[in-house]
């Protein structure tokens, strides 16, 4: 057994780089010695000193440097954009199953930090000649994500639609409705989606309805991030999100009971979505 | 139930129904759940993993939904023709009384008491003689099903724990859990695990394994269940001639979910070169110092 | 003497004056003997030694020529301007007084007490608190040299055997002697080594003794003496972090006699990079539990 | 750390064939799974089930067929020749340092069981198409062993000298004696050989004197084998038999104090050779 792999070859770095994405999330950057394999949907595990362990998505890939944008929601990432440059993390990864890049014309639509996966996965789709639609969904104008750098990318290929719950900027009103309404006008091949669980299943059954193909990258509670504690299990598949996802193809989805329905908390307990 | 074959050892995608049920359909003859405990319980913060010279740290401290959550689970696996063995855990016998009938409500083949967590409260217990008494007997007091003690390896003189377990009328010791260790990062210049330390499982403890499984084996009559580093057919076969007469395997599912029905061929394999009749015949065959 | 450095283990080609001038020139700074008793001893019948999973496993079982035989070999070794120490066994701690009081007089810069060898009758002294003090004041009330406790990590509670060492006037501990262990032949189904069981050494047993250390040197005021597993500067930078003022190198010597002059450079090199000054900078570093 | 290459990947095996060489003297042999690079002098560690691991020179090299030959002295040795075809052994190995086998004109000296190391050490010798003069040597003509072998041989480029000290067969005598006479009429480049220690000290005063090549491979108490023990040490270059050795040339023995002198016995304590 080559433990150390299998355990995504833990390695400890200095942060290099903040960047603060909006209000309660920042991009932190770094530099990894292994040299690791990356696809588009793949996340790490976080080791943030004397707090926790979290899986974060690779949001930004430049061999040697990584990056990933984390949002506050609770003590492990408050603890995490508190940091400095020059402070120390531990990363393991790359975990997981990535997108897949096989498309020609490719919906992509990113709730909240949901767009974090979503940011190296449009790069790809661009780089492999594929065109490509972006829907950047947030509460509101504040909250949006990597938005200035897609407004000011100007790729002839990427199209980027702004959804706003508030409507202070682009569509008002939710990711879906905004896709309900792409999916009118447009011929996508395939719909690629992280964000909210029920954003994601509203958009699965948008996809299911049009018979397009699609994907979505799931968040489950994850302690080892490497196919031993099941924490991440779904039903009644036994599927592991860390080893089995993110990813998930809507074949897949559609045998999970728990998606957009619950998922299970720290102790295992469930949880409505 | 029969206490043979390769099981899936607690602590490993034992929290869920669905888990199981996908180890039990890799070819698993049985799993054990996670140790569950009365109340639900955190456990500690992480890291949970960490790795050390090939082999794995854990410090996960018994994170589970309590006895009551975990009902909905069992009552799933209760469906299943194959055995379920309950794993669990309190800091007092009369706790593991309840969380036992609790247990056994809940349709499992057996019961096993994990004694022997190193990086929880109950670490202590099976280090004595006195306190696992205790414990085992306080469970076969409420329970008419089998039950298996599950010790450390850590403890002075295991053989005399193994020896109070099966006076107090343990059914088969479940040998070893995880071993002391832990992991410290030099470029941070601290502990890696939350917890600070942890157990060690995977390939380096399998010889430590061997000899807690031999000695028992040696000074006991009751059925001994190996497990430690077992990843390889070899191993099990290792591991049986120890005096295993059914073999757990944890860190190894890691690797490959299939390790179970790989494991079952290779000694199959083996049985028949070299003109076994069953698996019986070389349970203990390394013989012994008794 | 001063407690620092990269030490040869007992055990390791530790008979000879020859062999260990042999590693004093490839840069060791300080040895220590093979385990010396009363009277020569042939040991365990061959084979002493086996390998498991990445792991030694030896049952040597404290072949030695006696301590008037090794008179001889000290008078070589006392030329020599760098620490000798000599390690020392018996199985009485009146027969241990003996042996230490001619020990003394053969000139060793300090006496290490071999309480922890796991395949011998002396096994069982470091499981003890009360034996250990035993043994460590019986050394005491005869030498006016150092004197090094070595322990088991096999005792269900080292630290209190550590602190038992300490108040017994133990100027040191050293921490770890091997992990109990065995291998067993699946194709002649019998174990490898002549004395059945033996102890676990090298890699695998590295975060054991890492926890150990850590443990030990968090409860004790002496130094602590690191041993087990030890192959690269890493290790011994992690070891040093854990509490280890110095590191002795048994199994890595086997494949590379050059290793404490490599383990020494990347030790330095490290201490460079993050500025630290001194070694004493990091011992124990990694922070503790009190 | 390679652990199991170190310890000389350890295997059991069962004994294929058994060739009486002499009275207390047999020729053991079996196959190896793995796949070894053998050079002759090179030796294995022989574990004989319950009873001890000693020694063995590999005195025959067909891969994957091996065998050593064994002569009875105490009760490993007895225990290992008193074993049948079937039986299980363990070997591990090969260990040690081989003779140089660069030479056009060899004197190959064999005492007793001495001669197990040269039978393949000959044979490599011819194969590169070096002469070979060896002098087989033994107390009497019935303790000889491989004299058959060598006898049937009839290869041009070797010439068979026998000695015996009772004179029953070839030169009356000890080997030194042999070795003197074959010196004042041949040219050799280089001496090897294995025997009693006596003889050995004895034949590297004669290679000494005429300044020719020497190598021999010497005998020392072995518990590992693998350079771990220290039992085999010698003085004062702390030199392992098992690991610099067993094979050293007259340089090295000049440096060695107890060449030809002592040993050190099962417990370490100096014994006159
Ligand atoms: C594969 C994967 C990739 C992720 N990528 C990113 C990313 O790129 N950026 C980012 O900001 N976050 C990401 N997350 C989510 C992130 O891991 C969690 O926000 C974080 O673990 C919360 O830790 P905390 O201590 O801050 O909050 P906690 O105090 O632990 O939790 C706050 C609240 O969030 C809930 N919660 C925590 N973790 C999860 C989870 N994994 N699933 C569902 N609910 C949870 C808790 O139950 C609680 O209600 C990802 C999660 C997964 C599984
Ligand atoms: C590198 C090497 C290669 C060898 N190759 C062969 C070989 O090809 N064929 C063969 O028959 N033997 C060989 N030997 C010698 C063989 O290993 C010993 O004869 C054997 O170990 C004796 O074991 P025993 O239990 O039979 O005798 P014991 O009862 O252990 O000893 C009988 C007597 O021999 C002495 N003795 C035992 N071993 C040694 C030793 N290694 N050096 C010096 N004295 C010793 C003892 O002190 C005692 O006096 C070799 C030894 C070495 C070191
Ligand atoms: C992540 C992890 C969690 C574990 N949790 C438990 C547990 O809850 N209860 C228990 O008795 N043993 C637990 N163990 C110990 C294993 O059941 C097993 O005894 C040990 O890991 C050695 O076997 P292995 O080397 O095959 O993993 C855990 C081990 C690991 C690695
Ligand atoms: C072959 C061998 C012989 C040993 N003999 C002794 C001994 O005589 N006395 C002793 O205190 N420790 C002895 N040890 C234990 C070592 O000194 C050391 O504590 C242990 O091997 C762990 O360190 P390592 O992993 O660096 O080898 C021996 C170890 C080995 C491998
Ligand atoms: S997070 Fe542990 S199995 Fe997925
Ligand atoms: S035989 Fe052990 S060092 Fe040579």
């Amino acid at each position: 057994m080559k433990m150390d792999e299998l355990m995504g070859n833990p390695e400890s770095m200095q942060i290099s780089k903040i960047i603060t994405e909006n209000p309660h999330s920042k991009t932190l950057l770094f530099s990894l010695k292994n040299q690791i394999k990356f696809q588009p949907g793949q996340f790490v595990m976080v080791w943030i000193p004397e707090v926790d362990e979290i899986p974060m998505s690779i949001s930004s890939w430049n061999p040697p440097e990584m990056g990933i944008t984390v949002q506050s929601i609770g003590e492990a990432t408050q603890a995490l954009i508190s940091m400095f440059k020059g402070d120390w993390i531990g990363i393991r990864g790359p975990f997981g199953n990535p997108f897949s890049t096989n498309s020609k014309n490719a919906l992509v639509v990113g709730g909240g930090v949901g767009i974090a996966p979503l940011r190296p996965l449009v790069y790809r789709l661009l780089d492999r000649g594929a065109e490509v639609t972006l829907v950047n969904a947030a509460k509101t104008k504040k909250e949006l994500i990597y938005f200035k750098e897609f407004d000011n990318l100007a790729h002839p290929n990427l199209r980027v639609e702004i959804a706003t719950d508030d409507g202070s900027l682009g569509f008002k009103g939710f990711a879906t409705e905004a896709v309900a309404q792409l999916l009118d006008e447009n011929d996508f091949d395939r719909m690629y989606t992280c964000g909210p669980e029920l954003m994601m299943a509203g958009l699965y059954n948008l996809a299911k309805t049009i018979k397009i193909r699609f994907q979505a990258s799931l968040e489950r509670f994850m302690k080892c991030g490497c196919g031993i504690c099941g924490t991440c299990a779904m039903d009644p598949t036994g599927q592991l999100v860390c080893a089995d996802g993110p990813v998930f193809t809507g074949e897949q989805l559609a045998k999970l009971a728990n998606f957009g329905k619950y998922h299970r908390d720290v102790v295992g307990m469930k949880k409505e979505c | 139930m029969k206490i043979q074959g390769y099981w899936l050892a607690s602590g490993i995608l034992g929290v869920t129904a669905s888990t199981m049920l996908r180890v039990l359909n890799s070819g698993a003859d049985a799993v054990v759940t996670k140790s569950i405990g009365l109340h639900p319980r955190t456990g500690h913060n992480g890291p949970v993993l960490a790795t050390s010279h090939g082999g794995l740290l854990n410090a996960v401290g018994l994170t589970n939904p309590g006895i009551d959550a975990f009902e909905e689970e069992m009552q799933i696996l209760r469906e299943v023709k194959v055995p379920i063995i309950m794993s669990i855990f309190a800091d007092s016998p009369k706790e593991i009384a309840i969380v036992a009938e609790k247990a056994a409500t809940l349709g499992p083949s057996a019961i096993e008491l994990n004694l022997s967590c190193p990086h929880a409260e109950i670490s202590q217990i099976s280090h004595s003689p006195t306190v696992t008494t205790e414990y085992v007997q306080a469970v076969k007091e409420v329970v008419d099903l089998p039950v298996f003690a599950k010790l450390t390896p850590n403890a002075t003189d295991y053989v005399s724990v193994g020896k109070a377990a099966q006076k107090a009328g343990a059914d088969a010791i479940v040998a070893i859990n995880t071993v002391r260790a832990m992991k410290i990062d030099i470029l941070q210049q601290r502990p890696v695990l939350g917890n600070k330390t942890g157990g060690l499982s995977g390939p380096p403890i399998f010889p430590i394994a061997v000899r807690c499984v031999y000695d028992l084996h040696n000074a006991l009559a009751i059925p001994i269940i190996g497990v430690g580093g077992v990843s390889t057919w070899k191993d099990a076969v290792e591991m049986h001639l120890a005096g295993a007469s059914a073999i757990q395997i944890g860190t190894a599912v890691m690797e490959d979910i299939e390790v179970f029905s790989k494991i079952k061929n290779g000694v199959q394999t083996y049985l028949k070169e070299r003109g076994h009749k069953s698996i019986d015949e070389i349970v203990g065959a390394a013989g012994g110092t008794n």
